[in-house]
């Protein structure tokens, strides 16, 4: 796939809100036939707790290197065009964008499969990790999927502390 | 004896009551390091839920480390 | 899955450029954790030939039902929140957004597919037509993409009329 | 005989030099409808190509229909 924009880096990680025009107008090319975009938003409620607010506490070299490398391989393994990622730290309010993916790529199969891979690979692998504040006053960190999809048991980890 | 800089995240680093802080070990995996440690990060088995990284770089758990490195104890991850 | 926003009509025709700004914030929503987003750009090149502009023809009354009922169907199967999807009718420049789909779930696999499920129907089932214009002077109706996933030969109608 | 109202699109309007026309025909269903004017749309088989709508509702081309109706010719489509 040619790589005629020079978007490096790909991955960023921002204290800011997302402006995802901005970022969807960095990925316009003549040659791509397919935008699909991604987003994250801060929902009121998580496994049958109410939620007000959440943190993203992030760290930040190794967020920033192992998501350039997750873009990199999966516009190479789907044959996309182009992508960027950000990923917000610190606080959020209900609504806010904590993720923002977009992938052009010549035809749609390929910006849809890319842009999946990407906020996969993202959620489980990049040193992020979310705090959850809620209606009740408790407050805790969330599980990576991974391991909610494994069954494992989290007790100890889900409980505030 | 190595010295080594330990650095906590999240869950841990709220544990711990700190986000980093230099350690002198005989450990020679980065499993020993942090079984050692659990007095501040309280997870008893990383296996499967946590993730160790060795100078800005991810590692296994059961890689060695030499003394002057950083060393950093990642809590189940939560992206997104 | 309940249906908090009021967005009926949830497919639109426009003749003018798609606000794709303003149809996100049509969906913002609290109880959505995912938003997942499609663009069909006017791509430069297509079948190896060089294409210059295009244009849509529409017959609105059954794209606007048809739309409907696409998105009505996919929001009920797959069980996403809401969407909102737009086609362009008339002359697009290259790099121009002939068709919006976007989508708000609670979790991302119900966006991701529901996204994808409208985009692949409304390609195939209203009735749309798209005439390309090459930089050779030729123009030509574009042929269903149905009909090339089955290998028919269309040789008589996709040279220019 | 029946008199129904006749329309094309795209390819077969440019082809037919004309978006809709009057047409007295007795022809029993759309296919034959759509085969007696193959010299306006030009195409000998809409099968597996194109489709055919009776008064604003998608149509099969074995169904039958009545004087006074309006039938919508669809060359094959390409959104998006």
């Amino acid at each position: 796939m040619p790589a005629d924009l020079n978007l490096l880096p790909r991955m960023a990680i921002t204290a800011e809100a997302i402006d995802v025009a901005s970022l969807r107008e960095q990925l316009f090319d003549h040659a791509a036939g397919a935008f699909v975009s991604f987003e994250g938003w801060v929902r009121n409620e998580n496994e049958g707790k109410s939620v007000t607010r959440l943190a993203y506490e992030v760290y930040r070299p190794l967020a920033l290197s192992i998501g350039e490398q997750i873009i990199d391989q999966t516009l190479q393994h789907v044959g996309a065009r182009a992508a960027l990622a950000v990923h917000r730290e610190g606080e959020l309010e209900l609504g806010g964008c904590a993720v923002w993916v977009g992938v052009v790529s010549k035809h749609r199969d390929e910006a849809f499969r890319a842009t999946r891979q990407i906020i996969d690979r993202i959620k489980v692998e990049l040193p992020i990790w979310k705090k959850e504040f809620y209606a009740d006053g408790d407050s805790g960190w969330v599980n990576c999927e991974r391991c909610a999809a494994h069954g494992h048991s989290h007790a100890e980890l889900i409980n505030p502390v | 004896m190595k010295s080594v800089q330990v650095q906590y995240f999240a869950l841990f680093r709220e544990r711990a009551g700190m986000s980093h802080e230099r350690v002198e070990t005989d450990a020679t995996t980065l499993l020993e390091l942090f079984n050692q440690l659990q007095h501040r990060h309280g997870t008893a088995d990383p296996h499967g839920h946590c993730k160790v990284a060795l100078n800005d770089v991810m590692a296994e758990w059961q890689q060695p480390f030499a003394d002057g490195d950083t060393v950093l104890f990642f809590p189940p991850v939560a992206g997104g």
